[in-house]
């Protein structure tokens, strides 16, 4: 295993350190030190928080910042953070106006934040949540609530983030954030696997020459495997996944995102994006903004997802709207 | 006695602590199959974090269950960390006032830590997880106590339930969340969860036959 | 080969036309195809042109922005541009102040830009050149003109391009930007190797548990094949390289640069930053502000690349400047 | 005539660039050894895209050659795009008005492209580059005419030297730029650049011969 690393078992911790010494004009710890909380947080703003397992940056602590998470809770390798560590990012960032909690459909996450919410009551804090359920391959859609969480999550951060940077209530960045999931479908494709430090060896395999079509964040299983393609036959299925999906229609403007997943280069990402923008433009789809780069990785795991948001003129205005952030700094237009 | 010492109990614990450990990365492996290669790797680390706080402190079985409860709970997260951490606590808090642990407690145990899953857990035997083995295990134990076996011939049929229902999850599609779409590329493999409880189940019960004896 | 491309020969191109769909509000076209200029440059100021192969994503075109550079010659994998394009560059960005070229010490990359000169100077166009010399490990101190650049140029750009943006005269950017790079000092470590798209196998060796201390942005071996090592003694390791070179002391104020390049996940980026911030720290060396992430890559290579700058008031002040650009964008301070 | 009609000369050209096409990962994999490994590729890419242009256009030697040098020049970058263009356009540049290539012309050809590098590459004999092929090469071509050997004799003696110049290389110890802290270990390896250099030249006098005879 070619990798950075002391003892495995402390890569999350040593982690943090080093990305906390590394931003500290836009992070900083808490109590909890699973926990990291936005410096800039304005008075009085609803919180927002989310939380995951890492490995995946720069989410979760990358889109802590000016415009979008106000806390992240921080999880062991692909592991969901503990009960308790969500429940320590809603006390830091509770203003008084309650906090919205924004995060991943995935079991541990779902059982962690449900007790933590169930802590959250006890001291009479407000909690409300949005499940990011974006990724098409996880589920049909008729069981969207079963499906995984995937690089839409940063949609809904940035929307519910800009919402609340906002001044928005409560009840409306829930609203917005959720609008934002509704609105947002991704598919992955997977080209080779990763390897957790802990355990070092790959966690499954993508035979040479093949792909999987619908991977997961964490190598779970998508809908097919198939022989590898070119970058336009993949911008090709991945299109095919996603569009009939929503459905997205002509004249609909969209924000898309495509992430690598760790280790394809970016001059590949950029190649594939050409692709799906030729290919948005060839059926009436307006790409109204775009993000093509490492936004929500995968270890060391080669492959990209492909995310697309049908927007509405409130969501533009969120998604234009000023941030800052390891992962996502942009001035407002 | 048909039972043994909650005060002698601690090496129950021990016992389960070192089988996690032993087979950290076969449990990682199962898990990478059709789910995320962490399973093996957050058990070892709650498990062995568990280890070193216990150290040479004298400690009954619930004291120490309910430890490593406590901390994959509260420090490990995952999907372990509550479930694990739930049946743990509440098995131990069942039994924390016993000094002797018979067949009759060790059934109000397991039925405890089920119990405490609450609805934090909607899975049920089937859903290729590791209900799959708690449930039958917990029933065979039940039944043969019920059907008056002593302690250790009812931990005999709690072992092979718990191994049985184990393997049930190799045929099994799986129907909760991650691998629901996967349909028939679920079967054939066998759950983590299901694995790692069967593991902590086998060296619960040995340790537990051992002390009895 | 598990990579997302068409044919492989025409990444660059492919990738280019995917860049500037992507990055439309900073970065645009020009008349050559492989010549791609920044959208904002103020009126009147002095041109800031940089150039190299590609594979290096951000660099080099990922630093085309405001504040930044403006325009970039666009090469091959691996490749220096044409004379012509680094020709095309400086015609499209000089406003009659010149322009800078700053660029990275390679062979290929000298003789195009000695030949894109002589065409400059037959329209009259004035070009002054910084070279980046800042790899420690691919000649000795005292032959600094033979070293390599390394990720140091993403400082030089920075230092050059703030004092441009800020109305420095040619010569002032060329001093400051030489400056940038005489206080600079750079490393790398490779763990393992890349693949050029148009080859399809590695393009060098790196055994699993070795690793090439003071490798080259394009795999160039460097100064020794240790064992693999962990964390903290790459960091003594990469530390011990860089800062007798300065040397750097006791109360010096620095900027550090730790790159990944290319598939080492960023999680590990800030466990080695962890490491070399601990060491710098208890030398007294003060870390001013710092960058972790993958600023120069070398496509799916793994590693990771540590630039020390040192500093004095004026550097701190272009430092701190806003820009914005695929690779860097960050707020004034 | 001891020579071959300028005219009938595009075939030479044609021979070079099938000789860098066949040995496009050969050249990739030296380079890739002690250098980027791209310098098979971009050749590949020069001389293919000429041979595109080329096409069947009736073009005299002295034309085709022009034109590589051009694409390399202008369109491939790299080192190999000012070198081997610098030298291609300059050779050609020299003969362009000759209708027959003497052996006297091809002379004047060698020592035209070498100047035409002028200061932009700065290596000597020994440096490790295509400079170890190139200068043997000329020198003993240029020897040969003087001494009175025929074209054809000529020419064998400079695929001789241009092979023997090339594998100087491997025992040369890198003195520029990229490889020179390398030291010994830039030792035991060919010189990329070297070996494309006495590829072009063997396919180069090759088809001289062919077309002299
Ligand atoms: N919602 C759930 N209900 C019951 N068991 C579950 C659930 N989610 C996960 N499990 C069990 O947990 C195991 C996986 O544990 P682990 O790998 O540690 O967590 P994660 O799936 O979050 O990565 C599964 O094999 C399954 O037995
Ligand atoms: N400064 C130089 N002087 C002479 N020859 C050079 C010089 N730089 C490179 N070369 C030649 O070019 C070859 C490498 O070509 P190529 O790989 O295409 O370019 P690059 O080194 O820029 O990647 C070397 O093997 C050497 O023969
Ligand atoms: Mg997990
Ligand atoms: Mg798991
Ligand atoms: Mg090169
Ligand atoms: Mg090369």
């Amino acid at each position: 295993m070619q990798r950075i690393l002391n003892n495995p078992d402390d890569v999350v911790d040593e982690m943090l350190q080093g990305f906390l010494k590394n931003h500290a004009d836009i992070a900083m710890a808490t109590g909890n030190p699973r926990v990291v909380q936005a410096r800039k947080a304005a008075a009085g703003k609803v919180g927002v928080v989310t939380g995951g397992g890492s490995g995946h940056k720069p989410a979760f602590v990358g889109y802590v910042g000016r415009g979008l998470v106000d806390a992240a809770a921080v999880g062991e390798i692909f592991t969901s953070p503990t009960a308790k560590s969500f429940f320590d990012a809603f006390k830091a960032t509770d203003q008084g106006g309650g906090v919205a909690c924004l995060f991943g459909n995935y079991s541990g996450d779902n059982m962690n934040v449900k007790l933590a919410i169930r802590m959250a009551e006890k001291v009479g804090l407000t909690v409300k949540t949005v499940v990011a359920n974006d990724d098409v391959a996880s589920s049909p859609a008729d069981q969207r609530e079963k499906r995984r969480g995937g690089a839409g999550e940063i949609f809904m951060w940035k929307i519910g983030g800009a919402k609340a940077a906002a001044g928005g209530s409560l009840d409306e960045v829930i609203r917005v954030a959720q609008k934002a999931v509704n609105h947002t479908h991704s598919v992955g494709v997977g080209l080779s696997p990763c390897t957790l430090p802990a355990v070092g060896h790959p966690n499954f395999e993508i035979k040479d020459g093949t792909m999987e079509l619908g991977i997961g964040h964490h190598g779970e299983p998508g809908v097919e495997i198939v022989p590898m393609e070119t970058a336009d036959q993949m911008a090709t299925h991945m299109l095919n996944l996603i569009l009939p999906d929503h459905p997205f229609q002509e004249n609909d403007e969209v924000a898309v995102l495509l992430s690598g997943l760790g280790a394809t280069p970016i001059m590949e990402l950029y190649v594939l994006f050409n692709e799906v923008a030729k290919k948005l433009n060839d059926k009436g789809i307006r790409i109204y903004r775009s993000y093509v780069g490492n936004y929500f990785t995968s270890l060391e795991m080669m492959g990209a997802t492909l995310t697309v948001m049908k927007l509405d003129d409130e969501l533009k205005i969120l998604l234009d709207a000023e941030c800052e952030s390891m992962g996502l700094t942009q001035f407002g237009r | 006695m048909d039972g043994f010492a909650n005060a002698a109990g601690k090496s129950i614990v021990m016992k389960m602590i070192a089988e996690i450990q032993a087979n950290k990365v076969y449990l990682s492996d199962i898990d990478g199959l059709i789910g995320d290669g962490d399973h093996g790797m957050n058990m070892n680390k709650g498990f062995t974090l568990c280890k070193e706080r216990l150290g040479r402190n004298a400690l009954t079985f619930t004291e120490s269950l309910a430890a490593l409860g406590d901390i994959l709970f509260n420090e490990i997260g995952g999907s372990m960390g509550p479930i694990y951490g739930m049946i743990f606590i509440e098995m131990a808090e069942y039994a924390a006032k016993e000094t002797v642990i018979t067949a009759h407690v060790f059934a109000g145990m397991l039925d405890a830590g089920f119990n405490g899953l609450g609805d934090i857990v909607q899975a049920r035997v089937g859903d290729k997880t590791l209900i799959d083995t708690f449930v039958p295990a917990r029933d065979a134990f039940a039944e043969a106590t019920a059907s008056g076996l002593d302690f250790v011939c009812a931990l005999q049929k709690f072992k092979l339930s718990s191994e049985n229902g184990m393997l049930s999850t190799k045929d099994l599609v799986s129907r909760f969340g991650r691998s629901s779409r996967l349909g028939e590329r679920s079967r054939g493999v066998l759950d983590a969860g299901a694995v790692s409880c069967n593991l902590i189940f086998q060296a619960m019960a040995d340790e537990m036959i051992n002390l009895i004896k």
